[in-house]
Protein backbone atom coordinates (compact mmCIF):
# COMPACT_ATOMS: atom_id res chain seq x y z
CA UNK A 1 0.00 0.00 0.00
CA UNK A 2 1.31 3.46 -0.83
CA UNK A 3 -0.25 6.76 0.42
CA UNK A 4 0.57 10.51 -0.56
CA UNK A 5 -0.59 12.81 2.15
CA UNK A 6 -0.30 15.97 4.11
CA UNK A 7 -1.08 14.22 7.47
CA UNK A 8 1.23 13.15 9.92
CA UNK A 9 0.40 9.00 10.52
CA UNK A 10 0.36 6.67 13.32
CA UNK A 11 3.33 4.03 13.13
CA UNK A 12 1.83 1.71 15.83
CA UNK A 13 -1.32 1.98 14.13
CA UNK A 14 -0.24 1.16 10.37
CA UNK A 15 1.74 -1.72 11.73
CA UNK A 16 -1.72 -3.20 13.28
CA UNK A 17 -3.57 -2.75 9.87
CA UNK A 18 -0.64 -3.97 7.80
CA UNK A 19 -0.39 -7.48 10.24
CA UNK A 20 -3.66 -7.86 11.42
CA UNK A 21 -4.63 -11.27 11.08
CA UNK A 22 -1.43 -12.44 9.23
CA UNK A 23 -0.33 -14.27 12.38
CA UNK A 24 2.56 -16.02 9.36
CA UNK A 25 4.69 -12.69 9.29
CA UNK A 26 7.87 -12.83 12.47
CA UNK A 27 9.43 -9.61 11.41
CA UNK A 28 8.41 -6.02 10.98
CA UNK A 29 10.78 -3.38 9.83
CA UNK A 30 9.89 0.55 10.35
CA UNK A 31 11.68 3.37 8.75
CA UNK A 32 10.71 6.86 10.20
CA UNK A 33 12.43 9.80 8.46
CA UNK A 34 12.11 12.73 10.30
CA UNK A 35 12.74 16.72 9.60
CA UNK A 36 16.10 17.84 11.04
CA UNK A 37 17.09 21.05 12.54
CA UNK A 38 20.39 21.22 10.81
CA UNK A 39 21.19 20.50 7.38
CA UNK A 40 25.36 21.30 6.06
CA UNK A 41 25.67 23.33 9.14
CA UNK A 42 22.78 25.63 8.01
CA UNK A 43 19.86 25.70 11.42
CA UNK A 44 16.61 25.01 9.77
CA UNK A 45 13.08 26.21 10.88
CA UNK A 46 10.24 25.07 8.13
CA UNK A 47 10.87 22.35 5.24
CA UNK A 48 8.21 22.96 2.60
CA UNK A 49 7.69 18.99 0.15
CA UNK A 50 7.00 19.62 -3.20
CA UNK A 51 6.26 16.38 -5.40
CA UNK A 52 4.86 15.73 -8.80
CA UNK A 53 0.48 14.33 -8.12
CA UNK A 54 0.33 11.44 -10.44
CA UNK A 55 4.05 10.36 -11.41
CA UNK A 56 4.62 10.15 -7.37
CA UNK A 57 1.57 7.89 -6.63
CA UNK A 58 2.99 5.58 -9.57
CA UNK A 59 6.47 6.02 -8.72
CA UNK A 60 5.81 4.67 -5.23
CA UNK A 61 3.78 1.97 -6.18
CA UNK A 62 6.65 0.88 -8.43
CA UNK A 63 8.95 0.75 -6.07
CA UNK A 64 6.72 -0.68 -3.74
CA UNK A 65 5.84 -3.67 -5.80
CA UNK A 66 9.42 -4.21 -7.07
CA UNK A 67 10.77 -4.83 -2.95
CA UNK A 68 7.34 -6.99 -2.02
CA UNK A 69 8.40 -9.22 -5.29
CA UNK A 70 12.06 -9.77 -4.85
CA UNK A 71 11.92 -10.04 -0.92
CA UNK A 72 8.36 -12.08 -1.18
CA UNK A 73 6.97 -9.56 1.34
CA UNK A 74 4.10 -10.41 3.40
CA UNK A 75 2.49 -6.81 3.79
CA UNK A 76 4.56 -3.47 3.29
CA UNK A 77 3.30 0.57 3.16
CA UNK A 78 5.11 3.99 2.08
CA UNK A 79 3.76 6.83 3.48
CA UNK A 80 5.43 9.88 1.92
CA UNK A 81 4.16 13.29 3.27
CA UNK A 82 4.19 16.54 1.43
CA UNK A 83 3.58 20.61 1.95
CA UNK A 84 4.71 22.45 4.94
CA UNK A 85 6.37 20.73 7.84
CA UNK A 86 8.71 21.94 11.09
CA UNK A 87 11.64 19.99 12.86
CA UNK A 88 10.91 16.77 14.72
CA UNK A 89 7.76 16.04 12.26
CA UNK A 90 7.10 12.56 10.55
CA UNK A 91 8.37 12.83 6.88
CA UNK A 92 8.13 8.94 5.14
CA UNK A 93 7.14 5.73 6.74
CA UNK A 94 8.18 2.35 5.38
CA UNK A 95 6.84 -0.48 6.81
CA UNK A 96 7.96 -4.11 5.52
CA UNK A 97 6.87 -7.54 7.16
CA UNK A 98 8.33 -10.98 6.34
CA UNK A 99 8.27 -14.27 8.06
CA UNK A 100 12.06 -13.59 8.42
CA UNK A 101 13.40 -10.73 10.17
CA UNK A 102 16.30 -10.11 6.82
CA UNK A 103 14.43 -9.94 4.22
CA UNK A 104 12.28 -7.23 6.41
CA UNK A 105 15.38 -5.20 7.06
CA UNK A 106 17.05 -5.65 3.52
CA UNK A 107 13.86 -4.28 1.96
CA UNK A 108 13.26 -1.56 3.98
CA UNK A 109 16.43 0.03 3.06
CA UNK A 110 16.25 -0.99 -0.12
CA UNK A 111 12.59 1.20 -0.01
CA UNK A 112 14.60 3.91 1.75
CA UNK A 113 17.14 3.91 -1.29
CA UNK A 114 15.02 3.91 -3.93
CA UNK A 115 12.39 6.86 -2.89
CA UNK A 116 15.37 8.93 -2.37
CA UNK A 117 16.87 8.67 -5.93
CA UNK A 118 13.10 7.63 -7.30
CA UNK A 119 9.94 9.01 -5.82
CA UNK A 120 9.63 12.57 -7.41
CA UNK A 121 9.22 14.75 -4.02
CA UNK A 122 11.80 17.86 -3.48
CA UNK A 123 12.59 19.58 -0.16
CA UNK A 124 12.96 23.31 0.32
CA UNK A 125 14.52 24.29 3.48
CA UNK A 126 13.85 27.37 5.19
CA UNK A 127 16.03 29.50 8.20
CA UNK A 128 17.08 32.76 9.16
CA UNK A 129 18.90 33.82 5.73
CA UNK A 130 15.90 32.53 3.78
CA UNK A 131 14.71 29.39 1.41
CA UNK A 132 17.26 27.10 -0.28
CA UNK A 133 16.52 23.80 -2.75
CA UNK A 134 17.90 21.04 -0.87
CA UNK A 135 20.62 19.55 -2.95
CA UNK A 136 20.23 15.49 -3.89
CA UNK A 137 23.36 13.53 -2.68
CA UNK A 138 25.59 11.38 -4.14
CA UNK A 139 25.52 9.04 -1.39
CA UNK A 140 22.20 8.93 -2.07
CA UNK A 141 22.56 6.83 -5.67
CA UNK A 142 25.85 5.80 -4.40
CA UNK A 143 22.74 3.74 -1.58
CA UNK A 144 20.76 3.14 -4.48
CA UNK A 145 23.29 1.88 -7.06
CA UNK A 146 24.15 -1.46 -4.45
CA UNK A 147 20.48 -2.83 -5.28
CA UNK A 148 20.86 -3.05 -9.56
CA UNK A 149 20.71 -6.03 -10.87
CA UNK B 1 1.71 18.96 -25.01
CA UNK B 2 1.69 20.30 -21.69
CA UNK B 3 4.89 20.94 -19.77
CA UNK B 4 5.28 20.81 -16.05
CA UNK B 5 8.14 22.55 -13.97
CA UNK B 6 8.69 21.06 -10.33
CA UNK B 7 10.98 22.98 -7.87
CA UNK B 8 13.91 25.68 -8.52
CA UNK B 9 12.95 25.17 -12.43
CA UNK B 10 9.21 26.35 -11.72
CA UNK B 11 10.44 29.22 -9.27
CA UNK B 12 12.92 30.63 -12.30
CA UNK B 13 10.54 30.08 -15.03
CA UNK B 14 7.96 31.48 -12.88
CA UNK B 15 5.17 29.24 -13.78
CA UNK B 16 4.32 25.22 -13.05
CA UNK B 17 2.34 24.31 -16.18
CA UNK B 18 2.24 25.62 -19.77
CA UNK B 19 0.82 24.30 -22.95
CA UNK B 20 3.59 24.54 -26.00
CA UNK B 21 3.45 23.28 -29.31
CA UNK B 22 7.29 23.06 -30.27
CA UNK B 23 7.97 22.53 -34.05
CA UNK B 24 8.17 19.40 -36.17
CA UNK B 25 11.69 18.94 -36.39
CA UNK B 26 11.84 19.07 -31.86
CA UNK B 27 12.09 15.36 -31.37
CA UNK B 28 13.07 14.30 -28.43
CA UNK B 29 14.04 15.79 -24.60
CA UNK B 30 16.89 17.09 -25.44
CA UNK B 31 15.73 19.15 -28.31
CA UNK B 32 12.49 20.15 -26.50
CA UNK B 33 15.09 21.58 -23.77
CA UNK B 34 17.39 23.36 -26.03
CA UNK B 35 13.93 24.88 -27.99
CA UNK B 36 12.32 25.75 -24.13
CA UNK B 37 15.45 27.32 -23.35
CA UNK B 38 15.23 29.88 -25.99
CA UNK B 39 12.22 31.09 -24.83
CA UNK B 40 13.20 33.97 -22.42
CA UNK B 41 15.53 34.71 -19.52
CA UNK B 42 13.92 32.47 -16.66
CA UNK B 43 13.93 29.57 -18.97
CA UNK B 44 17.52 30.04 -20.05
CA UNK B 45 17.97 30.42 -16.16
CA UNK B 46 16.49 27.06 -15.34
CA UNK B 47 17.64 25.04 -18.04
CA UNK B 48 21.34 26.74 -17.99
CA UNK B 49 22.78 23.68 -16.52
CA UNK B 50 21.83 20.85 -18.70
CA UNK B 51 23.20 17.91 -16.93
CA UNK B 52 21.32 18.37 -13.73
CA UNK B 53 17.79 18.83 -15.31
CA UNK B 54 15.75 15.48 -14.99
CA UNK B 55 12.82 14.99 -17.30
CA UNK B 56 9.45 12.66 -17.46
CA UNK B 57 7.49 12.04 -19.97
CA UNK B 58 3.80 10.80 -19.43
CA UNK B 59 5.19 10.69 -15.60
CA UNK B 60 8.15 8.13 -16.55
CA UNK B 61 11.16 9.33 -16.12
CA UNK B 62 12.67 10.05 -19.59
CA UNK B 63 16.59 10.35 -21.02
CA UNK B 64 17.87 13.15 -23.33
CA UNK B 65 17.42 11.17 -26.19
CA UNK B 66 13.44 9.65 -25.39
CA UNK B 67 11.14 10.53 -28.60
CA UNK B 68 8.36 12.75 -27.39
CA UNK B 69 6.06 11.88 -30.79
CA UNK B 70 2.73 11.14 -28.73
CA UNK B 71 3.58 12.85 -25.11
CA UNK B 72 0.56 14.98 -23.38
CA UNK B 73 2.45 14.85 -20.20
CA UNK B 74 6.46 16.40 -20.15
CA UNK B 75 7.79 17.37 -16.91
CA UNK B 76 11.12 18.96 -16.00
CA UNK B 77 12.84 19.27 -12.34
CA UNK B 78 16.15 18.71 -10.48
CA UNK B 79 17.31 15.53 -9.02
CA UNK B 80 14.89 14.49 -6.50
CA UNK B 81 15.00 14.99 -2.76
CA UNK B 82 12.50 12.84 -1.12
CA UNK B 83 12.69 9.98 1.32
CA UNK C 1 17.03 2.14 27.25
CA UNK C 2 16.09 -1.36 27.55
CA UNK C 3 13.04 -2.59 29.30
CA UNK C 4 12.11 -6.15 30.02
CA UNK C 5 8.07 -6.74 30.63
CA UNK C 6 4.96 -9.01 30.48
CA UNK C 7 3.07 -5.94 28.88
CA UNK C 8 2.60 -4.96 25.54
CA UNK C 9 3.93 -2.07 24.02
CA UNK C 10 2.82 0.75 21.92
CA UNK C 11 5.68 1.58 18.94
CA UNK C 12 4.55 5.12 17.88
CA UNK C 13 4.23 6.03 21.72
CA UNK C 14 8.10 4.66 22.23
CA UNK C 15 9.13 6.53 19.45
CA UNK C 16 7.96 9.52 20.00
CA UNK C 17 9.20 9.64 24.01
CA UNK C 18 12.71 8.45 22.61
CA UNK C 19 12.77 11.37 19.71
CA UNK C 20 10.91 14.14 21.33
CA UNK C 21 13.08 17.24 21.77
CA UNK C 22 15.98 15.63 19.56
CA UNK C 23 15.69 17.40 16.23
CA UNK C 24 18.86 16.94 15.00
CA UNK C 25 17.56 12.94 14.56
CA UNK C 26 16.69 12.42 10.64
CA UNK C 27 16.29 8.35 11.05
CA UNK C 28 14.49 6.14 12.99
CA UNK C 29 14.47 2.66 12.35
CA UNK C 30 12.40 0.19 14.02
CA UNK C 31 11.93 -3.85 14.53
CA UNK C 32 9.19 -5.09 16.11
CA UNK C 33 9.30 -9.25 16.61
CA UNK C 34 5.97 -11.09 15.77
CA UNK C 35 4.61 -14.64 17.21
CA UNK C 36 4.38 -16.51 14.42
CA UNK C 37 1.41 -19.46 13.97
CA UNK C 38 3.73 -21.80 12.42
CA UNK C 39 7.30 -22.91 13.18
CA UNK C 40 9.07 -26.04 11.60
CA UNK C 41 5.67 -27.26 9.63
CA UNK C 42 3.99 -26.72 13.22
CA UNK C 43 1.04 -25.13 13.89
CA UNK C 44 1.46 -23.18 16.85
CA UNK C 45 -1.07 -22.14 19.55
CA UNK C 46 0.82 -20.00 22.20
CA UNK C 47 4.57 -19.19 23.18
CA UNK C 48 5.73 -19.05 26.61
CA UNK C 49 9.29 -16.63 26.52
CA UNK C 50 11.51 -17.58 29.69
CA UNK C 51 14.09 -15.31 30.85
CA UNK C 52 16.79 -15.08 33.24
CA UNK C 53 15.99 -12.09 35.52
CA UNK C 54 18.86 -10.16 36.58
CA UNK C 55 21.24 -11.42 33.68
CA UNK C 56 19.03 -10.48 30.78
CA UNK C 57 18.64 -6.75 31.82
CA UNK C 58 22.67 -6.83 32.18
CA UNK C 59 22.95 -8.45 28.37
CA UNK C 60 20.21 -6.09 26.85
CA UNK C 61 22.35 -2.78 28.60
CA UNK C 62 25.31 -4.21 26.97
CA UNK C 63 23.96 -5.34 23.65
CA UNK C 64 22.34 -1.55 23.68
CA UNK C 65 25.49 0.45 24.86
CA UNK C 66 27.78 -1.42 21.98
CA UNK C 67 25.18 -0.64 19.49
CA UNK C 68 25.10 3.04 20.74
CA UNK C 69 28.71 3.38 20.86
CA UNK C 70 29.71 1.49 17.69
CA UNK C 71 27.08 3.91 15.43
CA UNK C 72 27.13 6.80 17.72
CA UNK C 73 22.92 6.82 18.17
CA UNK C 74 21.51 9.91 19.29
CA UNK C 75 18.56 7.35 20.79
CA UNK C 76 17.82 3.48 21.44
CA UNK C 77 15.39 1.12 22.71
CA UNK C 78 14.92 -1.98 23.46
CA UNK C 79 11.65 -3.65 24.91
CA UNK C 80 11.93 -7.67 25.03
CA UNK C 81 8.53 -8.96 26.79
CA UNK C 82 8.46 -12.48 28.81
CA UNK C 83 5.36 -14.41 29.49
CA UNK C 84 2.74 -16.16 27.98
CA UNK C 85 2.01 -15.31 24.54
CA UNK C 86 -0.65 -15.76 21.46
CA UNK C 87 0.42 -15.66 17.80
CA UNK C 88 0.59 -12.18 16.63
CA UNK C 89 1.58 -10.80 19.49
CA UNK C 90 4.31 -8.54 19.55
CA UNK C 91 7.53 -9.70 21.03
CA UNK C 92 10.53 -7.62 21.03
CA UNK C 93 10.99 -4.13 19.68
CA UNK C 94 14.12 -2.26 18.62
CA UNK C 95 14.31 1.29 17.82
CA UNK C 96 17.71 3.22 16.51
CA UNK C 97 17.66 6.84 15.70
CA UNK C 98 19.98 8.40 14.31
CA UNK C 99 20.89 11.45 11.94
CA UNK C 100 21.76 9.34 9.00
CA UNK C 101 19.39 6.37 8.09
CA UNK C 102 22.55 3.97 7.07
CA UNK C 103 23.25 4.26 10.80
CA UNK C 104 19.65 3.28 12.02
CA UNK C 105 19.35 0.41 9.87
CA UNK C 106 22.74 -1.57 10.26
CA UNK C 107 22.35 -0.41 14.61
CA UNK C 108 19.15 -2.45 14.61
CA UNK C 109 20.45 -5.18 12.59
CA UNK C 110 23.16 -5.86 15.23
CA UNK C 111 20.55 -5.30 18.04
CA UNK C 112 18.71 -7.90 16.56
CA UNK C 113 21.25 -10.26 15.67
CA UNK C 114 22.75 -9.75 19.03
CA UNK C 115 19.68 -10.00 20.90
CA UNK C 116 18.83 -13.86 18.83
CA UNK C 117 22.32 -14.66 20.32
CA UNK C 118 23.32 -13.44 23.49
CA UNK C 119 19.80 -12.25 25.34
CA UNK C 120 18.96 -15.14 28.00
CA UNK C 121 15.58 -15.61 26.57
CA UNK C 122 13.96 -18.96 25.72
CA UNK C 123 11.05 -20.07 23.86
CA UNK C 124 8.22 -22.36 24.18
CA UNK C 125 5.98 -23.21 21.39
CA UNK C 126 2.79 -25.36 21.83
CA UNK C 127 0.42 -27.05 19.18
CA UNK C 128 -1.93 -29.54 19.15
CA UNK C 129 0.50 -32.18 19.86
CA UNK C 130 2.27 -30.28 23.26
CA UNK C 131 4.44 -27.82 24.23
CA UNK C 132 8.31 -28.11 22.92
CA UNK C 133 11.37 -25.69 23.72
CA UNK C 134 12.82 -24.06 19.97
CA UNK C 135 16.37 -24.67 19.22
CA UNK C 136 18.55 -21.99 18.80
CA UNK C 137 18.81 -21.79 14.84
CA UNK C 138 23.19 -21.86 13.09
CA UNK C 139 21.33 -19.08 10.70
CA UNK C 140 21.22 -16.65 14.04
CA UNK C 141 24.56 -17.50 14.89
CA UNK C 142 25.75 -16.30 11.77
CA UNK C 143 24.17 -13.32 11.19
CA UNK C 144 25.80 -12.52 14.81
CA UNK C 145 28.96 -13.01 13.45
CA UNK C 146 29.18 -10.68 10.97
CA UNK C 147 29.36 -8.05 13.51
CA UNK C 148 32.66 -9.46 15.59
CA UNK C 149 35.56 -6.98 14.79
CA UNK D 1 26.60 -21.49 45.41
CA UNK D 2 23.33 -21.01 44.18
CA UNK D 3 22.91 -23.08 40.90
CA UNK D 4 20.00 -21.83 38.43
CA UNK D 5 19.02 -24.02 36.00
CA UNK D 6 16.73 -22.48 32.68
CA UNK D 7 14.37 -23.99 29.89
CA UNK D 8 14.44 -27.41 29.59
CA UNK D 9 17.31 -27.89 31.53
CA UNK D 10 14.79 -26.93 34.72
CA UNK D 11 12.03 -29.36 33.28
CA UNK D 12 14.42 -32.67 32.93
CA UNK D 13 16.13 -31.48 36.73
CA UNK D 14 12.47 -30.74 38.38
CA UNK D 15 13.60 -27.44 39.84
CA UNK D 16 15.15 -24.10 38.75
CA UNK D 17 17.05 -23.44 41.75
CA UNK D 18 19.45 -25.18 44.47
CA UNK D 19 22.26 -24.45 46.69
CA UNK D 20 25.21 -26.80 46.63
CA UNK D 21 28.47 -26.91 48.35
CA UNK D 22 30.91 -29.05 45.27
CA UNK D 23 34.15 -30.55 47.11
CA UNK D 24 37.49 -28.52 46.53
CA UNK D 25 38.53 -30.77 43.34
CA UNK D 26 35.57 -28.89 41.26
CA UNK D 27 37.73 -26.02 40.00
CA UNK D 28 35.90 -24.57 36.73
CA UNK D 29 32.20 -25.13 34.48
CA UNK D 30 33.04 -28.54 33.04
CA UNK D 31 34.14 -30.02 36.29
CA UNK D 32 31.15 -28.82 38.12
CA UNK D 33 28.52 -30.30 34.81
CA UNK D 34 30.63 -33.49 35.44
CA UNK D 35 29.42 -33.53 39.19
CA UNK D 36 26.34 -32.08 38.98
CA UNK D 37 25.51 -34.71 36.66
CA UNK D 38 26.17 -37.45 39.42
CA UNK D 39 23.02 -36.44 41.01
CA UNK D 40 20.13 -38.06 39.68
CA UNK D 41 19.06 -39.24 36.69
CA UNK D 42 17.34 -36.24 35.55
CA UNK D 43 20.89 -34.45 35.81
CA UNK D 44 22.51 -36.71 33.73
CA UNK D 45 19.97 -36.63 31.60
CA UNK D 46 19.84 -32.26 31.53
CA UNK D 47 23.55 -32.59 30.72
CA UNK D 48 23.64 -35.80 28.65
CA UNK D 49 24.73 -33.35 25.76
CA UNK D 50 27.37 -31.36 27.50
CA UNK D 51 27.80 -29.82 24.23
CA UNK D 52 24.95 -28.12 23.87
CA UNK D 53 24.60 -26.62 28.00
CA UNK D 54 25.49 -23.42 27.97
CA UNK D 55 26.79 -21.62 31.24
CA UNK D 56 26.63 -18.16 32.98
CA UNK D 57 28.94 -16.96 36.19
CA UNK D 58 27.71 -14.55 38.32
CA UNK D 59 25.21 -13.44 35.02
CA UNK D 60 27.72 -13.41 32.69
CA UNK D 61 28.32 -16.36 29.75
CA UNK D 62 31.16 -18.39 30.79
CA UNK D 63 33.03 -21.34 29.02
CA UNK D 64 33.84 -24.82 30.06
CA UNK D 65 37.07 -24.02 31.55
CA UNK D 66 35.64 -20.91 33.12
CA UNK D 67 36.97 -21.04 37.27
CA UNK D 68 34.19 -21.17 39.57
CA UNK D 69 36.26 -19.62 42.57
CA UNK D 70 34.29 -17.05 44.45
CA UNK D 71 31.08 -17.33 42.32
CA UNK D 72 27.69 -16.71 43.69
CA UNK D 73 25.15 -17.70 41.30
CA UNK D 74 26.06 -19.97 38.47
CA UNK D 75 23.38 -21.24 35.90
CA UNK D 76 22.96 -23.55 33.07
CA UNK D 77 20.58 -23.09 30.25
CA UNK D 78 20.23 -24.18 26.64
CA UNK D 79 21.63 -22.06 23.76
CA UNK D 80 19.24 -18.33 23.29
CA UNK D 81 15.93 -18.17 21.47
CA UNK D 82 14.77 -15.09 22.14
CA UNK D 83 14.30 -11.92 19.81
Amino acid sequence: MIRVQTEDFDVSKEIKALTQGKTHIGGVATFVGLVRDMAGGRSIDTMTLDHYPGMTEKMLAKIEAEAVERWNLDASLIIHRYGPLSPGDQIVLTITASAHREAAFEANEFLMDWLKTKAPFWKREGGKDGDRWVEAKASDNDAAARWSR
Amino acid sequence: MTILYFAWLKEKIGKDEEQVDPPAEITNIGELVEWLAQRGPGYADAFADREIVRAAIDQEFAETDAPIAGATEIAFFPPVTGG
